[in-house]
C-alpha cells in the first residue's frame, strides 16, 4: 500500500464516524443498566454475588452479630465496625451489627463471602459521594435502607456502531 | 510624495496597535480580578516534572539542525528575489526568464550541495 | 551524530561513554539534563532522566519507585484469601491476570483444584482483561504520539469490555475474580450471547484501528527503525511480553507452560520479527485479535453447568513449600513466588511483573535515539509504572 | 516456624511438596519429571557436592549451591544448558537461621523444549554481613532485580555497578525493608 | 504629517540601534536590532519603496534577526563581550561620529537634494515591478553575480560549520 | 427514569433562545447603549435631511429605518469600523471563536464523543465564553528567573502581530483595512514575527521544555517557510500581481487551484506548519516536552496566545480562499431587493454581501480542512519536518511553478491568453 493510499484510507476510516453514533454516555442523566438488580445470591453455587458491587445492604433479620465480616475486612480494607443497634433480635443476642465506612471500603465483597448467615450483600449503588468523611460511615439502619436505582442504558450494537442506549 | 504607500500602511500599523489594545486590558484586568497568592515560592519555579530544577534553563543548547538556519537566511532572499521577478513576469521579455533559470540553477546547485554538506559533516 | 550501535555491548559501552562519568568531567556544558516524570504528560507514575545532545538522546536512567506500596511486606501479613483485593491494585487495568497467578500458586501450595468449568470462567475473565488492558495501552500509545482519536476511541472501545466484566464480575475494574480454587461467580445469563456480539463489533473496530493509525504512514515514519531490539538483545535483557514477541521469540506462557484450559486451546502466538518501535507496538494489536478468536474458542467450548470453585476451608493454610507459578498478562510473564511455612499467611510473596523486566530495556533502547522518539520507545515497552514498583 | 524454615533447605521435603504438586492441573507424567532430572544431573556431576537439589518438580527445578561458586555454576547454566534469562531474583530473610536465601528463577527462551522450565538457583548469604557476588556478567537481566534485592534486603552485591537506592524514597533511612525485623505500623 | 512619521521612525532606528550597542543584556540588544531593523524598513516606506521595506522585514527581521536571538539564546555567558568602559574612546568615538554625520549632512546639503526644484525630479514612485524588471533585463549579470554570492556564502558558511563535539569526540578516541 | 438530553423537545429549544436574547438586550441596554453614547459624542455624524445630527436625534431615529440608514452606511465606511469591526479584529476574533468551538465539536464527533454540552444549554455554544471567563480569572504564574519584560510583552505582541495580518486580507471587493501593493509579501513579513515572539517567550521562560519548543519552533519555521513563499510564487506569477484584492479578482472565471494543485497542497501543508498544528504540532509536543514552549503559560498569557494562534488559523485559511479559490467570488444568491417593493433607498449591497457570504463559507471549509488532520495523524519528528519541508515541498513548488510559467508562455493564461476573460 502506497502511503497516499494510506492517508486517503486514514481520512476516510475517520471522517466515517462524523456519521456514526457517539459512544459517551452522559453520565447524570442517563445511568448503565447493570445485570439483575444487585444482591442476587444462588446459594446453590456456594457463596457468591452476581449483579454490582456496589455498597453493601444489611438484612437487619438475619445478622447474629456473628463479626466475620469485620474479621474478613480486617487485613482489607479495615472498613467494617462493629456497632451496638437498639433491636431485640432472638438471633443477635449481642445486638451488634456491622457499619462501614465507604470511605475506606474497596467493594472486594469478601465479607459478603464471608457471610454464613447472608445478611450482607451488595447493591448497585454506587453513587455514594458526600461533603464529608462522617458521612461515608453508614450506621446499620443506613445499610438497611434498600436501594432505588433507575439505570436503563446498555450497549447496543448496530450497523452504524456501538452506543449507550 | 511619500504620503501614498506609507497611507497604504497605516492600516496595519493601526492594526498591531489595536491587538496591543485588545491584549493589554485582558492582562490587566486578569491581573485585577485573578487571586495572587503569593505563600509557597515552589509554585514560582519553573517546570522540570515535580523536580527541584537543576542545571540552567537558558543553558548552551545546540539542535543538531542548525546547518538549516544558515542555508534559510541565504534561500529566503532568494525567494524574495523571485517575487519582484514573478510580479514583473508580464511585463519583460521571454529572453529574461534565461537569466532567472540561470538564478535558480546556481541556486539549486548550491542548495544540493549545502544539503549534501550538511548532511556529509552529520550537523543535521 | 552517530551513537546508533548496533549490538548491545557497544550501546552500553556508548552509554558509558556519553553518559555520566564522561559527562561529570568535560561535556556538562553542551548536554541537557531534562526530567521527563513524574509530572510529565509523557511519563506515567515514573520518572527517567536523559541527558540530551541537541536532539539525540545520550544517557537515561529510569527512576521507579513513586508508586512503590510494598505489595510484597504487604503479603507477609494477610491471609491468602485477604491479599487477593490489594494485590490487584498495581495493575487495575489488568486485575484479573494479577491475581490469576497468584490463584495459581496457592492452589498449588494449598492443594486444591479448579472445576472445569471454573478454569474456562477464569480464562475468559483474563482474556476480557488483557483486552481491557492493551486497549488503554493502546490508548495511551495513541496520545502520546499525539494521536488524539487513537487515544478516544480504544478507551470508547475498551468499555465494551469492562462492561462484560462488570456482568461478569460485579466490579468494573478492581474485580477480585479469581480465588484460590476458582472464581467468585458463575456467569450471567445471556453473557455469551452478548460476548460474542461485542467481539464480532470489536474486530470490525480493529480493521479501522488499523487504518487510522498502523496504516498511518506519519506513524510508520514515526516508529519503524526506532529503538531496535534485536533478539539476542532480547534474550540477554529477559524482557518478556509483546516486547519479546516483537523481536522475533515467540515465547508466550500460554503456550509455553498452559496453564488451566489453555492446552485445549488452539491459537497462534503472535511475533514480529522487525524488533523497532511499531513491532512493539503491533504485537499487542495482533494479541488482541488473537484474543477475540481465544475467547470464542472458550465461549464454545464450555461446558453448560458445573461447579466454579472447589470449596475451600475459611483460612486456608498453605503446605510448608515454595511454588512458582506464571500465566501470560497483557505485559508479558506475570510470575508469583510463594514461600508458605504452613501457617494461614504467606512467608515470603515476590512478584515478578513484566514491566520490571522491561524497564530494563528503556535506557538501553533510548540511547541514541532522537529526543522525538522517546515516548514512542517508552510506551512500546509495555511498561506499566505502578506494576513495576508494586 | 523455625522446623519449617530448616525443612526448607532438607531434601526431604521435596517429596511432600511434590506430592502436593500433584493435585495440579497439569498432568505429572513420570517423562516429563525425568527430563527435569537428567538437567539437573548434568550441573551434579559437573559440581558434586557443590550443588545440592533442593527439589524437582515438573518444569521445576530448584538447586542451592555456595555463594563462592554461583558465578561459575551460573555460567555453566547459561552456556551449556540454555537457560538465559533470569525472571526474577527474590531474596528470603530467615532470621532464626540466619541467613539470607537469594533466589534467582532463570528461564530460556533460546531452547524450545524448555520454554515452561525454571531453574530456580539459590544461594545464602549471612544476615550480618549479607554480601554476594553479582550475577549481572552472567545474566544481564539480573541487573534491575539485583538492585531490588539490594535495597530491600540489604544484600550488597559485590560487583554490580549501582547498589543504590532504586524503589523506595530517597530519603529511605530505616533498615531494608524486608528483612523480617522491619514491622508494619499497627501489625 | 510625513516629516513628524519621518523624525518618529529615525529617532526609534537610532535609539534602538544605540541600544542594541549598548545593552548589557544580549537578548535586549538583539531585539532592538531587530526594532532598528524594522526601522529602516519605515524609512523604506517613507521612501515609496515597500518592496524593499517588505523585503527589509522579512530578511533582516525574519531571518537574521531570527538567527542573532538564536544565536544569543545559545550563548552560555551573558557577559562574554564585556563592555570595557573606556571614557576617552568613547568620546573620541562620539566625536568621531558626530565629525561623520556633520561630513555626510554638509554633502547632502550641498548637493542639490535641498532644492524646491528636486521634489519635481522625482515626483512618481518607482513600481516595484519595475525593479524586478530592470533587475532582470539590464542588470541580470548583477543578478546572476547575486546568485554566485548568495551560493558562495550559504555553502562557506556551511564548509566553516564545525561540530565541536565530533571533533571533541575524536579527540578523545585518539 | 432517566431524561436524556438526545430528546429533543422544541419548547425547551425555543425557551433556552428567548432566554439568551432576552440576557443580551438587558447587556446591551445596559452596557452597550452607554457606550454607543459615549462615542457618539466625539464620532462625527453626516447631516441626515438637513439636519445636523446629534447624539439625541441618532438616537429618536434608531425607530425609522429610513432616517437610519444613512448613519450606519456612513457608520460603516468609516475607518474604524473597517479596523475594528468588518473585515478587521471583531471579526477575525469571532471566526476565530467559531474556529475554536466547531474544532472541539468537529473532534469530538470523529472522536465518538459529545465535546462541550452543557454550557449553554444549546450543545454547549458557551463554552468558550466560559472558558475565557475561566482564563482571564485565573492567576498569572510568572516563574522565577524569567525574563518579565519579555515575558509580558510576548502575549501581548502576538495578538497584535496576528492581527496584523488579518488587516491585510480582503474580504470582499473594497473591504480591506490596507489595501497594500505588496500584500503578500508583507503577509509573510509579518508571518516571520511569529517564530521570533515563539523563540523569545520561550528564552524568557527560563525553563528547559520551553526553550526546547522555542527552538523546535523555530527550526519548523525555517522548514516551511520557504515552499510557503514558493508555493504562493506560482500564484504570483499567474496573477502578475502582489496585491491581494488583484490576485483575487485575477482568477474570476478559473481558480487557481485548477491550475496550481501542487501548490496548493504546498500551500496547506506549509500552513499546517505554520499554524503548529497537528501533525506539525513539535514545538507543543505534549509527550516530549511538556508543552513546548507554553509550558511556562498560565491564566490570561496562555488565553491570549491561544487567541493569536486561532485569528492566525483564520488569517491563513482566508490567505488560502484568496490565493487559490478565487477570494470571494461564487454566484450570486442575494436578491437585488431585501423587501420587494421597497422603493426607498437602497438598504445593503447585495454583491458585497455575496462576497462576504462565500468568502465566509470558502474559509470555513478551508478552515474545517485545517482542522482535519488533527483527527487522524500523530505527530511527526523534526527530522522527518525537516527533511519533508527542504526536500520534498521546495522541490514539488517548483515543479508547479514551471507549470504556471508554461501556462504563461504557452498562451494560455496571461494577456491574451485562451482562458482569461
Amino acid at each position: 500500500m502506497t502511503s497516499a493510499e494510506a492517508f486517503i484510507k486514514a481520512i476516510e476510516s475517520g471522517s466515517k464516524h462524523l456519521v456514526i453514533k457517539r459512544f459517551t454516555l452522559r453520565y447524570p442523566e442517563e445511568k448503565l443498566k447493570f445485570v439483575g438488580d444487585g444482591y442476587q445470591f444462588d446459594p446453590k453455587r456456594g457463596v457468591g454475588i452476581a449483579g454490582y458491587r456496589g455498597r453493601h445492604i444489611l438484612f437487619h433479620d438475619k445478622c447474629t452479630g456473628c463479626q466475620l465480616c469485620a474479621i474478613a475486612c480486617e487485613g482489607i480494607a479495615e472498613a467494617i465496625g462493629m456497632v451496638k443497634v437498639d433491636e431485640q433480635w432472638k438471633h443477635n443476642k449481642k445486638a451488634i451489627m456491622p457499619q462501614i465506612d465507604f470511605g475506606k471500603c474497596v467493594f472486594c465483597g469478601l465479607c459478603v463471602d464471608a457471610c454464613p448467615f447472608y445478611a450482607l450483600f451488595m447493591t448497585d449503588d454506587y453513587e455514594l459521594s458526600s461533603f464529608t468523611k462522617e458521612h461515608l460511615i453508614y450506621t446499620p439502619a443506613q445499610l438497611a435502607i434498600k436501594p432505588k436505582y433507575d439505570g436503563d442504558v446498555q450497549i447496543k450494537i448496530d450497523e452504524r456502531g456501538a452506543t449507550h442506549g | 510624495m511619500a504620503a501614498e504607500t506609507a497611507a497604504q500602511f497605516t492600516p496595519v500599523i493601526y492594526m498591531l496597535g489595536f491587538g496591543v489594545l485588545a491584549g493589554v486590558p485582558a492582562l490587566i484586568i486578569s491581573r485585577l480580578i485573578a487571586p495572587r497568592r503569593r505563600y509557597n515560592p515552589v509554585k514560582f519555579l519553573p517546570m522540570e516534572c515535580g523536580q527541584m530544577p537543576t542545571g540552567e534553563g537558558r543553558s548552551h543548547f545546540m539542535m543538531q539542525y542548525y546547518s538549516y538556519i544558515l542555508m534559510f537566511v541565504v534561500f529566503d532572499v532568494m525567494s524574495i528575489f523571485l517575487f519582484a521577478w514573478a510580479s514583473s513576469l508580464l511585463l519583460i521579455p521571454r529572453t529574461a526568464t534565461l537569466s532567472i533559470m540561470a538564478f535558480l540553477g546556481i541556486m539549486f546547485a548550491a542548495m544540493g550541495y549545502a544539503l549534501y554538506l550538511s548532511g556529509r559533516k552529520g550537523i543535521w | 551524530m552517530v551513537v546508533l550501535a548496533k549490538s548491545l555491548e557497544d550501546r552500553i559501552d556508548e552509554s558509558q561513554k556519553l553518559g555520566l562519568q564522561v559527562i561529570k568531567e568535560s561535556e556538562d556544558d553542551r548536554l541537557m539534563t531534562l526530567n521527563v516524570g513524574p509530572q510529565h504528560p509523557g511519563s506515567g507514575h515514573f520518572r527517567f532522566t536523559v541527558k540530551v545532545d541537541g536532539d539525540y538522546i545520550v544517557y537515561a536512567d529510569p527512576d521507579p519507585g513513586y508508586v512503590h506500596r510494598g505489595e510484597e511486606k504487604m503479603c507477609e501479613y494477610r491471609n491468602f484469601i485477604q491479599n487477593i483485593p490489594h494485590l490487584e491494585r498495581p495493575v487495575i487495568h489488568d486485575s484479573t491476570n494479577i491475581t490469576y497467578s497468584y490463584s495459581l500458586a496457592v492452589e498449588e501450595l494449598v492443594g486444591i483444584q479448579v472445576p472445569r468449568r471454573g478454569q474456562f470462567i477464569r480464562a475468559i475473565a483474563s482474556e476480557l482483561n488483557r483486552q481491557v488492558y492493551t486497549l488503554y495501552w493502546l490508548a495511551i500509545y495513541g496520545i502520546f504520539l499525539g494521536h488524539s482519536t487513537m487515544f478516544m476511541w480504544p478507551t470508547g472501545d475498551r468499555e465494551l469490555f469492562i462492561d462484560l466484566l462488570e456482568a461478569l464480575t460485579g466490579a468494573r475494574v478492581t474485580h477480585a475474580f479469581n480465588i484460590p480454587g476458582g472464581v467468585r461467580n458463575d456467569i450471567p445469563n445471556g453473557f455469551k450471547d452478548r460476548c460474542l456480539r461485542q467481539i464480532a463489533y470489536f474486530e470490525k473496530r480493529l480493521k479501522e484501528y488499523e487504518d487510522i493509525f498502523y496504516n498511518n504512514p506519519l506513524l510508520r515514519q514515526r516508529t519503524e527503525g526506532v529503538g531496535i531490539l534485536t533478539k539476542e538483545d532480547a534474550i540477554k535483557l529477559g524482557v518478556t511480553g509483546s516486547v519479546l514477541r516483537a523481536s522475533g521469540i515467540p515465547y508466550d506462557i500460554r503456550k509455553a507452560e498452559p496453564y488451566d484450559i489453555y492446552n485445549e486451546i488452539d491459537f497462534k502466538v503472535q511475533y514480529m520479527k522487525t524488533g523497532d518501535s511499531f513491532a512493539r507496538s503491533y504485537v499487542p494489536f495482533l494479541d488482541m485479535r488473537e484474543s477475540c478468536h481465544i475467547m470464542r474458542q472458550l465461549l464454545d467450548k464450555m461446558p453448560e453447568s458445573g461447579e466454579v470453585r472447589s470449596k475451600l476451608q475459611p483460612n486456608p493454610k498453605g503446605a510448608p513449600g515454595e511454588a512458582y507459578r506464571r500465566v501470560e498478562s497483557g505485559r508479558g510473564a506475570l510470575g508469583y513466588y510463594i514461600i508458605s511455612d504452613g501457617t494461614p499467611k504467606a512467608y515470603r510473596v515476590k512478584i515478578s511483573v513484566g514491566s520490571f523486566r522491561n524497564m530494563l530495556a528503556l535506557p538501553y533502547l533510548l540511547v541514541g535515539a532522537k529526543l522525538g522518539d522517546m515516548p514512542s520507545i517508552y510506551w512500546s515497552l509495555n511498561y506499566w509504572p505502578v506494576e513495576a514498583d508494586r | 516456624m523455625n522446623q519449617s524454615t530448616e525443612n526448607r533447605s532438607n531434601s526431604n521435603f521435596q517429596s511432600s511438596s511434590l506430592a502436593k504438586s500433584k493435585t495440579d492441573t497439569q498432568a505429572k507424567n513420570e517423562p516429563e519429571s525425568s527430563f527435569e532430572k537428567k538437567l539437573v544431573s548434568e550441573i551434579t556431576s559437573k559440581f558434586g557436592d557443590n550443588v545440592k537439589v533442593s527439589y524437582i518438580r515438573p518444569l521445576r527445578m530448584k538447586i542451592i549451591v555456595n555463594q563462592e561458586y554461583i558465578v561459575e555454576i551460573a555460567t555453566f547454566i547459561r552456556d551449556s544448558l540454555g537457560f538465559d534469562h533470569a525472571e526474577s531474583v527474590a531474596g528470603t530473610d530467615y532470621p532464626k537461621d540466619n541467613k539470607i536465601e537469594v533466589i534467582y528463577h532463570l528461564g530460556s527462551y533460546s531452547r524450545d523444549d524448555l520454554a515452561g522450565h525454571i531453574l530456580a538457583l539459590a544461594t545464602h548469604t549471612s544476615r550480618d554481613d549479607a554480601r554476594l557476588p553479582t550475577l549481572m556478567n552472567v545474566f544481564k537481566s539480573v541487573e534491575y532485580h539485583e538492585r531490588e534485592t539490594f535495597e530491600m534486603l540489604g544484600v550488597y552485591f559485590e560487583g554490580h555497578n549501582r547498589n543504590e537506592r532504586f524503589l523506595l524514597p530517597e530519603d529511605w533511612a530505616d533498615i531494608p525493608p524486608l528483612r523480617k525485623e522491619f514491622r508494619i505500623k499497627g501489625r | 504629517m510625513v516629516d513628524a512619521v519621518f523624525v518618529g521612525v529615525a529617532v526609534l532606528t537610532i535609539g534602538s540601534s544605540i541600544v542594541a550597542l549598548e545593552s548589557r543584556e544580549l537578548i535586549y540588544g538583539a531585539i532592538a536590532l531587530a526594532i532598528s531593523m524594522m526601522g529602516i524598513a519605515g524609512f523604506f516606506i517613507l521612501l515609496d519603496a515597500p518592496f524593499v521595506a517588505m523585503f527589509q522585514i522579512a530578511v533582516y527581521v525574519g531571518a537574521v534577526a531570527v538567527l542573532v536571538i538564536f544565536t544569543v539564546m545559545l550563548v552560555r555567558t551573558q557577559s562574554l563581550f564585556s563592555i570595557n568602559e573606556d571614557k576617552g574612546r568613547k568620546a573620541a568615538g562620539i566625536v568621531l561620529m558626530l565629525v561623520f554625520m556633520g561630513g555626510i549632512g554638509a554633502i547632502v546639503l550641498t548637493s542639490g537634494l535641498n532644492s524646491p526644484s528636486f521634489g519635481k525630479f522625482n515626483s512618481t514612485p518607482v513600481d516595484f515591478t519595475a525593479i524586478g524588471k530592470e533587475m532582470l533585463t539590464y542588470y541580470s549579470p548583477a543578478l546572476i553575480a547575486l546568485a554566485l554570492t548568495l551560493a558562495g556564502s550559504v555553502i562557506g558558511a556551511l564548509a566553516l560549520a564545525r561540530r565541536e563535539d565530533i571533533e571533541q569526540k575524536n579527540e578523545r578516541i585518539d | 427514569m432517566a431524561s436524556t438530553p438526545e430528546e429533543f423537545r422544541f419548547g425547551n429549544f425555543v425557551g433556552s433562545l428567548i432566554w439568551l436574547i432576552l440576557i443580551v438586550l438587558i447587556i446591551i441596554s445596559l452596557v452597550g447603549l452607554p457606550i454607543i453614547f459615549v462615542i457618539l459624542f466625539y464620532v462625527p455624524l453626516p447631516p441626515v435631511n438637513g439636519e445636523i445630527l446629534t447624539p439625541y436625534l441618532f438616537l429618536s431615529m434608531m425607530v425609522d429605518p429610513t432616517r437610519t440608514l444613512p448613519i450606519i452606511k456612513f457608520l460603516i465606511h468609516t475607518h474604524l469600523f473597517k479596523l475594528v469591526v468588518f473585515p478587521g479584529f471583531t471579526f477575525a476574533a469571532l471566526l476565530a471563536a467559531a474556529t475554536i468551538f466547531i474544532e472541539r465539536k468537529f473532534l469530538a464527533k470523529m472522536q465518538l464523543r459529545v465535546g462541550p454540552l452543557y454550557v449553554g444549554k444549546v450543545e454547549g455554544i458557551l463554552q468558550l465564553a466560559a472558558d475565557g471567563l475561566k482564563l482571564i480569572s485565573k492567576e498569572i504564574i510568572i516563574p522565577s528567573g524569567s525574563d518579565k519584560p519579555i515575558f509580558w510583552a510576548s502575549p501581548v505582541a502576538f495578538v497584535a502581530a496576528a492581527a496584523a495580518v488579518t488587516a491585510l486580507i480582503p474580504v470582499a471587493p473594497g473591504w480591506v483595512v490596507a489595501n497594500i501593493s505588496v500584500g503578500l509579501l508583507a503577509v509573510f513579513a509579518i508571518l516571520g514575527f511569529f517564530p521570533l515572539i515563539a523563540l523569545l517567550f520561550s528564552w524568557a521562560s527560563n525553563s528547559k521544555y520551553p526553550f526546547i519548543g522555542g527552538l523546535r519552533a523555530l527550526h519548523q519555521m525555517i522548514a516551511f517557510e520557504i515552499p510557503f513563499f514558493l508555493s504562493a510564487l506560482s500564484v504570483v506569477i499567474l496573477a502578475g500581481s502582489l496585491n491581494l484584492t488583484d490576485i483575487a479578482k485575477a482568477q474570476h472565471p478559473f481558480w487557481f487551484i485548477f491550475f496550481l494543485p501542487i501548490s496548493a497542497f504546498v500551500f496547506f501543508i506549509s500552513s499546517l506548519a505554520e499554524l503548529e498544528r497537528v501533525p506539525f504540532d513539535l514545538p507543543e509536543a505534549e509527550s516530549e516536552i511538556v508543552a513546548g514552549w507554553l509550558t511556562e503559560t498560565s491564566g490570561m498569557i496562555y488565553g491570549l496566545l491561544q487567541l493569536g494562534t486561532y485569528v492566525k488559523l483564520y488569517a491563513l485559511a482566508a490567505l488560502f480562499v484568496v490565493l487559490f479559490l478565487g477570494g470571494w467570488a461564487g454566484p450570486q444568491i442575494f436578491p437585488q431587493e431585501l423587501i420587494p417593493g421597497y422603493t426607498g433607498e437602497k438598504i445593503y449591497n447585495p454583491v458585497t454581501v455575496n462576497a462576504i457570504f462565500w468568502f465566509t463559507v470558502k474559509t470555513f471549509g478551508v478552515i474545517m480542512l485545517f482542522l482535519l488532520p488533527r483527527g487522524i495523524n500523530p505527530r511527526i519528528r523534526i527530522d522527518i519536518l525537516l527533511h519533508t519541508g527542504w526536500y520534498k515541498l521546495i522541490v514539488l513548488s517548483f515543479i508547479n511553478m514551471f507549470v504556471a510559467l508554461a501556462l504563461i508562455y504557452g498562451g494560455v493564461l496571461g494577456p491574451g491568453g485562451l482562458l482569461t476573460r
